[in-house]
């Protein structure tokens, strides 16, 4: 076996790609949430990138994707020894590439899955903005990473019960990660609590070019997410990319087509959610349907995203930047998806027979019963997790922070000191630097002087 | 006619707004100011440099009117307004020679 | 024939990376906007990527790509049925890439040629900023993509007139992108009108920052565009990376002397456009031409259209954001430069004469043919499809919608919500929550309380 | 041999992620700049992109990695005429790739290297925001770049003293690029002073999303850096990939916990220049040591650049930005790091032994005697480049031009004209277009007419 | 001496300033604020939740004047900033006891 | 009482706050103001287009104050405020009839 230099390649920039991801979500997050707390919204994704990345490689692709010698326990948990800490032993090892006579290095396979990590993590924290405490937050994301996303992904991709045994099907992370993550947001925001105001006052976007711009990076990365998880350069790939931007696109068209027809007018916002909501539905199924089934799903999972995201007004919990109406619905659109739509002339590992290419409901109960399972498994600890927390008390932020603004109260830094006169040569506050004085200047310092203007 | 001008907490605009509201009031123009007072402010850190704020963000609200409703306005805003910690904010008052509605050229009483 | 990774990583990446050039595009046109009409202006962008994307894979691509099986016929459209509604027959087919004896899967060269068309439609759209109801928007880009792009792109890389019988070269789409979109742009400009003001007020960009990183991702996608055009990792596609850097450096530099000798100060703006320019008009020509031809093309297109922008002045059309004298202009210098430079040194396809390596007007003749023949067709369908808009009453807005802003009236928010203030803890009318409140909260939702702050 | 497509592919990608890191890095310190000089911020690093890809093409290759006839003279400088001017006669050629038989077209490797030019130069300037006329920049920038940079690039990697005799080590530029840009960023400073108002006043950053963003970007772009500089997509590229996503994670929270432990708070400020921190320190190591090194030197160097951006309080010189503390400290820590960590273990090209594989000294020194000599050269050269310019009034803008912002006195425009307002269908002050109104509008122009609002 | 305030739309600022202008004012103050009154706001609509505006943007202008010359600059802004739709402001005048000129440190009507 | 108005260059805030600290103000609300007067605006460039900007900004600082002191705060203003360029701004005093304080609803002097 050697190292195929094109499917390395492949693998290397899709691993960059789904690392740019993470911040790419901090940016829609971010604009999509109040300006006082873009900051917080921002370091919830940031700070994952930091600590699940090291995590990862020290306990968590061992036990997510080592294989262990115990068959039984195989299909529950994965190594605890083959990667711990991520040895050099393995440096040269190579992970074989199915259905070739050529490797990847597993490095790149490693690395790979580390973004999946890191995204997946940081995805739950859309529903938590502006009230959670981020001691409280990095408490939760060690602590969900560890017993709730290391085994699903077991579960699902590492040889467990779910992609093992049940033969449920989960290209790129349907389950593994967007239900998954979907179904904690869920049960933390209900633990956590509304925030003062809401639904009350509106809390709209506070910079909507940061949202595009911000879903125009997880476009990007997710062709990395997506067609990079057939880690090799193939036909396979090809028809996930395909894919990918077929029910993208057609996504982004219904979500403004349902605002367009209930209020008269197709937002930014909305094309930038819809085209999430799109890549998420896709992304369990991208590998395994036909284009015009993916534009289809894309449809569906548009149109009913834009809907679901209402839902948390009628039943009154405060999913603050829509994590539930888009990954969680979404996921569960594109997963059962697979069932109605997967055949194996698109790939040959669907051996099941799905309702349209096989008139069986084979596959879809399989796809039920994994993201059931998922679901209920990941809602059930991340409540737990947020009701200890609530416990020890760094839940959530005094009121008085909350009305302040979380950046200030954790963070003490605000996102913005600009300029909001038109054609000024800089703002007068800003000039006249009201922004604050350095407080622990020191003598010689303060000798500096100002000049007048 | 009278100039009744509050500077007041930001949170506390809409109370004030309803407040007024109830008293018949039709219009108000508002501003964003930033006070300096009593109240303190807060400290900001980039990369390892403290910041002391000294100005807080603060709301004013000028409503011109009678003379006659000038003491239920300013009490009307005052307990609307109170939250009764510090930095709570002003209400002042001033004489208006003369209003003119500009759509109209309405004059006086009838321009409000 | 079997699939080469190398390859197929390569194009699966371009198009990932033209992908990405359309949001890029949507900052760099909303950043030059007013702020009042930036949503509308990414809007026009993020539609294409949905819209075009699924007409591309239903019908675009087999009309443009697809073989007819009428020799005559086929110098003006492609095949009716080879690719129709993407089937799925093809899904293992390669695409065989000439001089090698591999292919890449032929849904990559698709997708990758989806792209184009995307950012191709939306180019057209920063002359028309602040003023085209978006329904006007949506209904024209429908009909210019199938009136005129899918058979400008048939005619000139498809097996059509003007590559198969003209001989006119056009590496990456000088032609078929920039004089196409930009052609296209005057002609809606010219029915649509002049927005309210202009020129006498100051319609300066509300965002600068976002110019430059739009130039810079459009920049970065571009190399896909570029050297992704090869198809293949080979010495062409790495001369053409290299070309395109040089010339759109240069560019940069010939923009910003332009500036500093007229109006004493380069400023950043210029350096984004300049880059643009130089982008545009090294497309038609990267794989063509020498590194020393690339630069000198660059420094001459980044001064000639930092000049030519100010034609609209003179002649008095509103090309609000200078398509024309970026992108028309520069496709016309580019593609003529082929003309000018090309030798069988860089690129052995390169069969007529040019000016400077062969002393001929053989090829640049040719060239001109091909840039007039869709300049004249491209402004004459785009005018005439306004003026059908502006008949049915769906083209420009209201005076009154105009003025508060299209934002508001065609998409029903508006792009920022923050704070001016300096240092302050979140800025006090978000604070107040003076953005709004909910209109349609139900009873339920009222209960919640505002605290003191 | 012949060119692999896959290598090929990488290092195409690789050369764009780098060129993608500086407009990443232009938004970085146009973020952590004050509103009223972002633009010149900004133009610092997009000046750098338009001349320094012209001067590498023209001159700066060559000089660099181009072979000296004189063997002697080959320690010191490059070849005054191989690669001269980029001619065409070595399109074809390409560059061997040790130890395997195929290779990459050297017009790549080319691409690469110039991406390397480019922002090395641009890091300069961090530390000189505000106050230095941008006439002066794009001469300094001329000026170090042809005497420094180019011969430093061939002491480490082209054949010269430091690579070749003195046997330090510097996988992907922490020598060549960051302590020698940091020491550049140091010498400059000290010739132009402080800004006025420094340190007693709030310098803060105007626009925090955007240095989250441009650190996400860079971290990105960095992968093509310091992956890329395998030249192949092989397990030491592998390995070089995951050291650097490890200590950029591991730094990020080491800066984190600093700021935690000292003032309270974490900040996304800090997050985001531990990352780059980071980034810099496993720079010149990613490819010589094994995982766990890498996340011990992220932790150091997150930690220790979060106290060293202090220094200049102490020692009260004004380093904008923070190059000092970040990439001159930073790429201290990681060249000394080899020193201590690098094994053959990861890569065979390490042959001396260091202190904790090897328990010598011997590759310690050497990193050392390269750090020191490059810090030496660099800030020597820069401070007299400066003071050149300072003698011929060059350097500083007046006093007036840096209170009313160098963005207006240097290049007549804004970053901003938007709406502090929210919830309005467009700030009060832009609807009045208060912006100021075009000064050289002709008499046809002005008849157009505002209509009531 | 006199202070004119207006509060006017913001497209008409241009107007005022020429018919000030014309006057010969040669100094103003101008601000941004939101205004409550007998116009209506605008609906926002963000997945899927509307919300109404009820602020609008305007423009405040302040004119210290002699006092001969108020009725007529009063006069000149109405007029002047008149679109004759509804929101299109007030204009109100109060007294103003002293002005001084800060560059020179003149008083009264010469520091205009 | 009186209300101090000051509209002065953005720079001098600082040195503003510090004179009227000095005597004894221990409260005022600024806000962002666009001057238009005798001192001219800069022009900007965007693609070759030149624009004029006229208006400058500014900060206006509002001081309600006892009236006895009103001259000595006056003073300060303008000696702080000055710089000797044109532009430095203006100062001016209006009468206010009633002062009150939000958080205690104490009026007059004792709300100051
Ligand atoms: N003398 C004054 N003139 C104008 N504004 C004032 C004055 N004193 C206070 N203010 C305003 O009132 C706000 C609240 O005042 P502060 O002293 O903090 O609290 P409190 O009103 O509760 O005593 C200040 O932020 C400032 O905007
Ligand atoms: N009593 C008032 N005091 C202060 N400002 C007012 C008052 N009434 C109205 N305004 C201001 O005047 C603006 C226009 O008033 P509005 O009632 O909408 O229309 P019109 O002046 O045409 O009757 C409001 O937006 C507000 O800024
Ligand atoms: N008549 C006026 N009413 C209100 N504000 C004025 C008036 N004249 C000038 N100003 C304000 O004072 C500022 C400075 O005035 P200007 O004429 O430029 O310089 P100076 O005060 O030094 O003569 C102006 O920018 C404007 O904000």
């Amino acid at each position: 076996m050697h190292v195929d230099t094109g499917n390395t390649a492949w693998l290397l920039l899709s691993s960059a790609l789904v690392l740019l991801m993470t911040p790419g979500l901090a940016l829609f997050y971010g604009g999509l949430n109040r300006s006082k707390g873009t900051l917080n919204m921002m370091m919830m994704s940031f700070s994952c990138i930091g600590l699940i990345s090291v995590l990862w490689a020290l306990y968590g692709w061992t036990l997510a994707f080592g294989t262990n010698s115990s068959t039984g326990f195989n299909k529950i948990l994965g190594s605890f020894t083959q990667y711990l800490g991520t040895g050099t032993s393995w440096i040269g090892e190579e992970w074989k590439v199915a259905g070739t006579g050529t490797g990847i290095p597993t490095y790149v396979v490693m690395a790979f899955q580390m973004m999946f990590a890191i995204i997946t993590v940081a995805l739950i924290s859309g529903s938590l903005s502006d009230r959670l405490k981020f001691g409280g937050w990095v408490l939760f994301a060690i602590g969900w990473f560890t017993i709730v996303y290391v085994p699903v992904a077991h579960w699902i991709w590492g040889g467990g019960w779910i992609g093992a045994n049940l033969g449920a099907l989960d290209f790129a992370g349907g389950t593994a990660v967007h239900i998954n993550a979907g179904s904690a947001a869920l049960g933390v925001a209900l633990v956590l609590g509304k925030r003062i105001g809401w639904p009350r006052e509106n809390m709209r976007p506070h910079n909507v070019p940061f949202v595009a711009l911000g879903a125009g990076l997880l476009w990007f990365g997710w062709f990395g997410f997506n067609a990079g998880s057939e880690l090799t350069a193939d036909t396979v790939a090809s028809a996930a990319f395909v894919n990918t931007q077929l029910a993208t696109a057609a996504a982004l068209c219904g979500w403004c087509a349902v605002e367009w027809i209930r209020d008269g007018k197709p937002t930014l916002v909305g094309a930038s959610s819809g085209a999430v909501a799109g890549l998420v539905a896709i992304t369990p199924a991208c590998g395994f349907i036909p284009p015009l089934a993916s534009i289809l799903l894309g449809i569906v999972a548009g149109a009913v995203c834009a809907l679901a995201v209402s839902l948390k007004y009628r039943f009154g919990f405060d999913d603050s930047l829509d994590v539930v109406g888009v990954h969680f619905v979404g996921g569960w659109i594109g997963s059962l998806w697979i069932g109605l739509f997967a055949t194996s002339g698109v790939n040959a590992v669907v051996t099941h027979k799905s309702l349209f290419f096989g008139g069986s409901l084979d596959q879809l109960w399989r796809q039920f019963v994994a993201s059931a399972s998922v679901t209920v498994y990941s809602f059930a600890i991340a409540a737990i997790l947020a009701l200890i927390l609530k416990a020890v008390k760094v839940l959530r932020v005094s009121e008085d922070a909350e009305v302040g603004g979380i950046d200030i109260s954790d963070h003490g830094e605000t996102a913005y000191d600009f300029q909001p006169v038109a054609g000024s040569s800089g703002g007068a506050f800003a000039i006249a630097g009201i922004g604050g004085t350095k407080a622990d200047a020191d003598g010689k310092a303060d000798a500096s002087q100002k000049v007048a203007g | 006619m009278k100039l009744v001008t509050a500077v007041i907490k930001p949170y506390q605009l809409d109370a004030v707004k309803e407040a007024l509201h109830a008293l018949g009031v039709t219009g108000l123009t508002v501003s964003e100011v930033q006070g300096y007072g009593r109240q303190k402010g807060h400290t900001e850190v980039y990369r390892g440099a403290e910041y002391t704020v000294e100005f807080l963000p603060k709301i004013k609200v000028e409503v011109v009117t009678d003379e006659i409703d000038v003491d239920k306005i300013v009490d009307a805003v005052v307990t609307s307004a109170r939250t009764g910690k510090i930095g709570d904010g002003k209400v002042w008052v001033t004489a208006v020679e003369e209003v003119v509605r500009v759509r109209t050229g309405e004059r006086g009483l009838d321009a409000l």
